[in-house]
């Protein structure tokens, strides 16, 4: 039973190695990838299955006792994150023949796919801050190349600003990881916990923790650490982006919610203080970016930045409902901010243009009523309109805050909230409703004041998309997601039960401490 | 660097090179060395190969494709970790035996040198790319 | 010794970032390796220093003596080396495509899609 | 669960309607009615039981943990309202199939206006306030859709943006309400939140909540200064203009206040609030309108001043006035949906929209002419019909106000003078009078779009003749949920002789007087034009022009394309915090006395410190190169005087192979130049020497600190045993942490992927290229 802790990272990590040999049939490349993401989809959701119903399991690797040996634990966030990640991996796989050309896939596209994938398991599963930094490194290094793949001169200049801070984050967690063993002397997560509760000198503890932020920070992209995701996100194929803005800064936000819930608890005053802050500048930035945007997945980019701070609103109020809001919104945000991605493949498909000044070679609201529904299903759970997925999200975390007695973090979510309603309707409007004959006018949001909108009224298009219709495969992948983002919103109640439970063990280390050093450690 | 003494040179220290790598693969599990010290080595015996002669020489005495040696080397690694599970022991559970030897103590072998050999493995693969495909003339030679 | 370690990882560090703050794509990589190996020190340096006893048990012994080099911080620093080796690779090669697309090395000049 | 599966089968409809209008043909109108005929039927017989003061009660959980569960309600309020949407919504379905017969899009209209029905009905219906949210921004969303309808139109697409905005804005401020309400109340219900209403009232909180109320449903129901984007929604098509903006969606706030007033109601500040906004937006609605002359503007107008009637109403908050806003109500939603479905009509049939333009269409369109009249002077108060009844009970409700009486019948009869005016120009003018040219030869409308403002007019007169029968039934129960107690308005057409008939007559006189002079009237009222220039509007126009500025601003500023300038921010933030907390959390516990380093340490720190110097600020890219390779070689043999000779080897074949990169892709790029300027260099030096004493600092701060030796220990005891291996290090990267190595094998494979994807298509391209 405890291999299940294991499963989600051996598959796709097998299924990589073993397309690798087979790199000269792209046909079984790509059934090996997405068998491999369906079976790692299938054994995530048996893992959470278990961890909910059993509790939190643990597994030492090569039989070494912890903290000695490396632990693999999955409690309800981990299985939650893996399922999730799963999910987003089906999906990116199924749509990826349709997104990418048929260059990029003989580089070792699904490989590359299936070592993101296990690189992110890995992370979520792993219960050891080191081995932690090194699933990290293994998802970096695999979405380095995938965002390079193809190297168009965009990509190429994203994946350098993307490549560079990320590489400073990885650093920064680096050292943090050295200095916290010189520390407290252990690796092991669940020891990590008990060490720093007994450490006696919390002043260094606090600023290793501050270290941990500012890596995460980085990795999470929040606020004023988040540069490279607006730069780079919009370049790669849309398949790419998909996976990339549904998973990898939550794998960030992941790693701030784990380390500060279950090991730096010492001084949640000043670091959740901090973390409050950083949250609120981090929404407001966010859709702020959003808002001067033109170009269909930079608007959405800079909205990724924006959410990003909810989520962390979450962690830095540490209460129950609190967390379980945070919980919830990732749930949320990962399937609905992935679809959106795909959903500006299948609109770029379409329309021929992924810029919302230009209008597109048709209009999209005439010919295609299903991608319309499609992106209103998934923009409008975006904004957190009932009575979709985003709603509830929203509306746990404003709840929270008002029980906290926290008014200028819940006005900025109410405000940031509207903003990000705008600026979908803006998507919208431009992308859908604009109709062909329309001259590249006036926006419906007002134009925006400044030099560049005068001088550039060519916007950079990203030629790394497919042209051509859209696929059946495409419709099923963004409907199929859009089906999830509804029944999340009509099965709210068990859903944040799921949270809630998940936020209770997240609040209280105790079981995993237990789980993972034995009964009395 | 069409020099005849180097070409001649690495006939000679191509051999005595790999030897050297597997060695110090072999040891390292009790002196320094190791997987990775040993593909290093043995990646630059080929390198020095490929300046010698041309990477495309290179390429045909390794004979296998360097693509496959990295997947190879990943799945041996993996292997070496599934191998106690058929004792339905955990993933990566060090599984060792003895094997007799001729002469003197018997030599002890156990899963975690096949990891190491796996190490070695992707080790000379990416390196012997990386450098080979730098090395390259700038022509297709898939 | 703390201390001079210490101070090797700040300069390293400092050294690191300054280049990495030129505009120079060239500079860029070299700082990376830079900041790489203060991280390195640090590692080494947070772990406790000891001179020269390798963490080898001797042929006649079963365990390693009291007072030998902690073996952790180096198996780390070996794995955290050999992935900023990987890392370092990729991004060499990343810097020259990029150089060969824009033609220039001046990361100023890297900022068409970014507005 | 009857009321719950028909409102689940409106939304179901809602989801079908764009799949089966084609294959309806002509009919599908029609066919849309029947469902909401049927709900006002099954409504209807509710009736009885609901004027017995018994609702009828139908609960569905959906998030119990947050108090969220579908909990449906029928009382008076809702009967009344729910009566008024589905039987309004049946009528404008039938109009829309003729107003827009053939069009494309027809299927998405019927859809649109079958999901806002169904969200209008769930916000009337449910008990719980969450749920009523949830429904609330339902009606926001399709709204916009429905505005938007003419998608084409940039007009139409910045009057959708500005209604979603807007409401929407009130709508997020509501839910902050309803959270804190629903909080201090213990239950999201709002039948049993009267039990503690005194906990309510006495909280800190109460100020807030109002607030929040009232700004949910001012900006909803278009109160000054949110009125706004009501004529601006007259962009859509007429029967969604019928339907949301005269008889529901509008309607939605002032349901809200009314729901809430038992709870909120009856202190001073809700009553301030109410009547001061529904008074302004009274009059000021009115004087706007009369600068009109477009039919629907005209109309729209006229519908924020009797949104601002109804709300003083609810704000003098004595039943008097209580019941005259509900009564009011009720004859507003019949005779307003009527005119704006004949506006439709006139529009429709001849091209022509402003009324000046329009006259003696009686002729061409007689039936049309007589809904237009009856429904006109409902309007405009005459007897025997509703309007008149309603506005006579507003007038005894103002002369009866507790407060500022005189004031607030001033007003009043101010602006049923000039809605009298309206009434006549709306319904009576295009119909009388002699017949002036229009865009196209008029012609009468069909049964489709007759029937809707038909049987609303004929319900004017019956409704007022038969008050008994048809209005108190509904009327009576809603007015008596408002208020929290029995409650019987006087729906009589005669009271005798009253000052309240004084005034309604002079109302009329001086509207007809208004008329007559109107020209000179509109020129007068043009001083007011400074609302629409500098009020409101302009400042939604301006607010948004700003955000847009101060976005685009803040992005120029932060995500400027300079890599640099992200490393800049990125490093000091950093820095920043650690040095921050250090200073501020005590971690500057540095070691009391440091072991000395032998001489040969010194030279070897010395000589990486000074090669990393040297790589820093080299001009020849050799030398950076070869100072580069120079540290890494004295790091490597720091590592073998402090006994890692694997992490020596490693680094130094490392190095090596590093160097050869270097040499091998980086001699192709361009010397080194020095193009950043002084004080840049001075910044970054700054910063880079910051950065670098804080990892000093740290280093010192984390060597200093104790730490256990257990993980060594242990590492070497088991080694060999468990490991059989000698050297700890090997065996903790093939042993103890495979997974590790594993991970780090990943990595280096990736890496030479990237490598070779990165150089081979370059190859293929370049060779293209030649």
């Amino acid at each position: 039973m405890s291999l299940l802790v294991l499963l989600p990272v051996l598959i796709p990590l097998c299924v990589a190695a073993l397309s690798m040999v087979a790199w000269r049939s792209l046909v079984l490349q790509r059934v090996l990838g997405t068998l491999g993401s369906v079976a790692l989809l299938v054994s995530a959701v048996a893992l959470l299955l278990h961890v909910d119903r059993e509790g939190i399991l643990a597994l030492q690797m090569g039989s070494w006792p912890a903290p000695f040996g490396i632990t693999f634990v999955a409690d309800r966030m981990g299985a939650i994150m893996t399922v999730l990640a799963g999910a987003t991996g089906v999906a990116t796989f199924l749509y990826s023949p349709a997104s990418v050309d048929e260059r990029r896939q003989r580089l070792f596209y699904y490989p590359l796919l299936s070592v993101l994938l296990a690189g992110v398991c890995g992370a979520f599963l792993t219960g050891d801050i080191f081995n932690l930094y090194v699933w990290f490194e293994v998802l970096l290094m695999s979405s380095f190349v995938l965002l390079a793949l193809g190297g168009e001169r965009p990509q190429l200049e994203g994946a350098i600003k993307y490549v560079t801070l990320n590489l400073i984050s990885s650093v920064l967690f680096l050292i943090a990881v050295g200095i916290l063993y010189g520390a407290v002397g252990t690796l092991n997560m669940a020891d990590l916990a008990l060490k720093v509760a007994q450490a006696e000198d919390k002043g260094v503890i606090t600023a290793v923790s501050v270290l941990f932020m500012a890596a995460f920070g980085i990795k999470s992209a929040a606020f004023p650490l988040f540069f490279w995701l607006p730069s780079s996100y919009h370049t790669p194929p849309f398949a790419v982006s998909a996976i990339f803005a549904g998973l990898l800064t939550k794998v960030g936000v992941y790693a701030l919610i784990r380390v500060f819930t279950t090991i730096f608890t010492q001084d949640t005053a000043y670091t959740h203080t901090i973390l409050l802050i950083g949250a609120g500048l981090t929404m407001v930035t966010g859709v702020l970016g959003a808002a001067a945007q033109f170009e269909f997945r930079r608007v959405l980019s800079f909205h990724i930045v924006s959410q990003i701070g909810y989520m962390i609103m979450g962690l830095a109020l540490y209460t129950p409902l609190a967390l379980a809001g945070a919980v919830f919104y990732i749930m949320h945000h990962i399937i609905v901010k992935a679809n959106l991605f795909f959903i500006a493949g299948l609109a770029h498909r379409i329309r021929g243009t992924s810029s919302l000044k230009r209008a597109g070679a048709v209009s999209v609201y005439r010919v295609s009523p299903l991608t319309c529904i499609i992106f209103l299903v998934a923009a409008m759970s975006l904004a957190g309109l009932p009575p979709l997925s985003g709603f509830f999200a929203k509306l746990i975390l404003v709840r929270a805050g008002l029980e906290a007695e926290s008014y200028t973090i819940v006005g900025v979510a109410i405000v940031v909230g509207l903003l990000t309603l705008f600026s979908m309707t803006k998507i919208w409007a431009e992308a859908f409703w604009k109709s062909p004959g329309e001259a590249p006018g006036e926006s419906t949001g007002g134009e925006p004041a400044g030099r560049e909108h005068a001088e550039r009224t060519e916007e950079p298009e990203c030629d790394s998309a497919l042209a051509g219709p859209p696929t059946a495969m495409m419709y099923a992948v963004c409907g199929g997601l859009a089906v999830v983002t509804v029944l999340v919103g009509v099965f709210a109640g068990p859903v944040f039960g799921l949270a809630e439970r998940t936020a209770a063990e997240l609040l209280n280390n105790g079981a995993y401490i237990r789980a993972v050093l034995g009964e009395n450690p | 660097m069409n020099s005849i003494i180097l070409r001649t040179a690495t006939r000679f220290t191509l051999p005595l090179l790999l030897l050297f790598a597997i060695v110090v693969l072999l040891q390292g599990h009790n002196k320094p060395g190791g997987g990775f010290i040993g593909g290093l080595i043995a990646a630059a015996a080929f390198s020095l190969h490929a300046l010698a002669f041309d990477p495309a020489e290179t390429r045909r005495v390794i004979r296998i494709d360097l693509r496959t040696l990295i997947g190879a080397g990943l799945v041996t690694a993996l292997v070496s970790g599934f191998i106690p599970m058929v004792q339905g022991k955990t993933f990566m559970t060090g599984v060792w035996t003895k094997v007799p030897v001729a002469m003197g103590e018997p030599l002890k072998v156990g899963t975690p040198l096949l990891f190491d050999l796996g190490v070695f493995m992707v080790v000379v693969g990416i390196t012997l790319l990386m450098v080979l495909t730098l090395l390259e003339p700038e022509e297709k030679t898939d | 010794m703390e201390l001079l370690f210490a101070i090797i990882a700040g300069v390293l560090f400092a050294a690191g970032l300054y280049l990495m703050l030129r505009r120079s794509i060239l500079k860029l990589v070299m700082g990376l390796v830079l900041i790489g190996h203060s991280a390195n020190i640090t590692i080494f340096t947070a772990g406790g220093l000891t001179r020269a006893r390798s963490a080898i048990i001797a042929p006649d012994a079963t365990t390693l003596p009291a007072g030998s080099a902690d073996p952790l911080p180096q198996a780390l620093i070996l794995t955290a080396i050999v992935i900023s080796f990987g890392v370092l690779a990729f991004a060499i090669v990343l810097v020259s495509r990029a150089w060969q697309e824009v033609g220039n090395d001046d990361t100023d000049q890297f900022a068409e899609t970014d507005r | 669960m009857t009321v719950l599966a028909f409102l689940m089968g409106v939304f179901v409809l809602a989801a079908l309607a764009p799949w089966i209008t084609r294959p309806l043909g002509r009919a599908a109108g029609w066919v849309f009615a029947l469902l909401p005929a049927a709900f006002a039927v099954m409504l209807g017989t509710l009736a009885p039981q609901v004027a017995a003061g018994t609702p009828v009660r139908e609960t569905l959980e959906w998030v119990p943990q947050l108090g969220l569960s579908l909990t449906l309600s029928v009382d008076g309020l809702g009967l009344l309202f729910g009566m008024l949407i589905t039987g309004v919504g049946a009528l404008v379905l039938v109009y829309a199939q003729g107003y827009l017969e053939g069009h494309e899009h027809l299927g998405r209209m019927f859809s649109y206006l079958l999901m806002f029905m169904g969200a209008m009905l769930g916000v009337v219906l449910t008990d719980n306030l969450l749920a009523m949210f949830v429904f609330w921004e339902l009606t926001s969303i399709s709204s916009y859709l429905l505005i938007g309808f003419d998608h084409n139109r940039l007009k139409a697409r910045k009057a959708a943006l500005q209604a979603l905005l807007i409401t929407g804005g009130g709508g997020l401020a509501l839910l902050v309400g309803v959270l804190m309400l629903g909080s201090l109340a213990g239950t999201y219900n709002v039948s049993e939140m009267l039990a503690g209403k005194e906990g309510v009232l006495a909280s800190d909180l109460y100020v807030p909540i109002a607030a929040l109320f009232a700004l949910g449903a001012f900006t909803k129901s278009a109160q000054f200064p949110f009125h706004f984007w009501l004529p601006g929604a007259m962009e859509a098509p007429t029967p969604v203009s019928a339907y949301l903006h005269s008889s529901t969606m509008v309607k939605a706030g002032i349901y809200l206040l009314a729901r809430l007033s038992p709870v909120l109601g009856g202190t001073e500040l809700w009553e301030t609030m109410l009547t001061v906004a529904g008074a302004t937006t009274m009059v000021l609605g009115a004087v706007l309108a009369i600068r009109q002359t477009y039919l629907k503007k005209l109309l729209a107008y006229s519908t924020v001043s009797s949104l601002g009637i109804i709300v003083m109403g609810l704000g003098i908050g004595t039943p008097y006035a209580v019941e005259a806003a509900i009564v009011y109500l009720f004859a507003h939603a019949l005779f307003k949906g009527a005119l704006f479905m004949v506006a439709g009509a006139i529009d429709h049939g001849t091209g022509e929209r402003d009324v000046e333009r329009l006259g003696g269409l009686a002729r061409a369109m007689p039936a049309l002419a007589v809904v237009g009249v009856l429904a006109a002077l409902s309007m405009a108060g005459l007897p025997p019909l509703m309007g008149f009844i309603g506005k006579e009970l507003l007038l005894k409700g103002t002369l009866k106000a507790p407060e500022w009486s005189g004031v607030l019948t001033g007003l009043t009869v101010f602006t049923a003078l000039l809605t009298v005016t309206i009434a006549l120009l709306t319904g009576i003018k295009p119909f009388i009078g002699k017949t002036l040219p229009t865009p196209h030869e008029p012609h009468a409308p069909g049964p489709a779009l007759l029937l809707g403002p038909g049987l609303l007019a004929l319900l004017c007169v019956a409704t007022a003749l038969v008050p008994s029968v048809l209005a108190m039934p509904l009327v009576g129960p809603a007015s008596a949920a408002t208020l929290g107690a029995p409650s019987t308005p006087d729906l009589s057409l005669w009271h005798g002789w009253t000052l309240a008939l004084g005034l309604s007559a002079l109302a009329v006189a001086g509207g007809c007087g208004v008329y007559a002079l109107r020209g000179a009237v509109r020129r007068g009222v043009e001083v007011f034009g400074w609302i629409d220039r500098v009020g409101p509007a302009s400042a939604y126009e301006i607010g948004l022009k700003g955000l847009n500025a101060l976005a685009s601003g803040q992005t120029r500023v932060l995500q400027n394309g300079y890599l640099r300038s992200y490393l800049f921010i990125t490093i000091s933030t950093a820095a920043g915090m650690v040095g921050v907390t250090l200073w501020l959390r005590g971690g500057l516990n540095l070691p009391e006395r440091w072991e000395p380093a032998l001489w040969y340490e010194y030279a070897i720190g010395a000589l990486i410190a000074v090669a990393a110097v040297v790589a820093a600020v080299a001009r020849a890219r050799l030398t950076a190169i070869a100072a580069l390779g120079l540290a890494g070689y004295g790091v490597s043999v720091m590592f073998v005087v402090f006994g890692a000779p694997d992490l020596a080897m490693t680094q130094i074949s490392i190095e090596t192979l590093t160097v050869i990169l270097f040499v091998l892709v980086l001699l192709r790029l361009p010397d080194f130049r020095s193009i950043s300027s002084r004080t840049q260099k001075i910044r970054d030096l700054f910063i880079a020497v910051t950065a670098g004493a804080m990892m000093t600092v740290l280093v010192l701060v984390a060597s200093g600190a104790t730490s256990s030796r257990a993980m060594s220990t242990w590492f070497g005891e088991n080694s060999l045993e468990g490991g059989h291996g000698r050297n700890v290090v090997n065996v903790i990267l093939v042993d103890f942490r495979a997974i590790d190595t594993l991970g780090e094998i990943t990595v280096l494979a990736i890496a030479a992927i990237g490598v070779f994807a990165l150089l081979r298509p370059s190859r293929m391209l370049r060779k293209g290229r030649a």
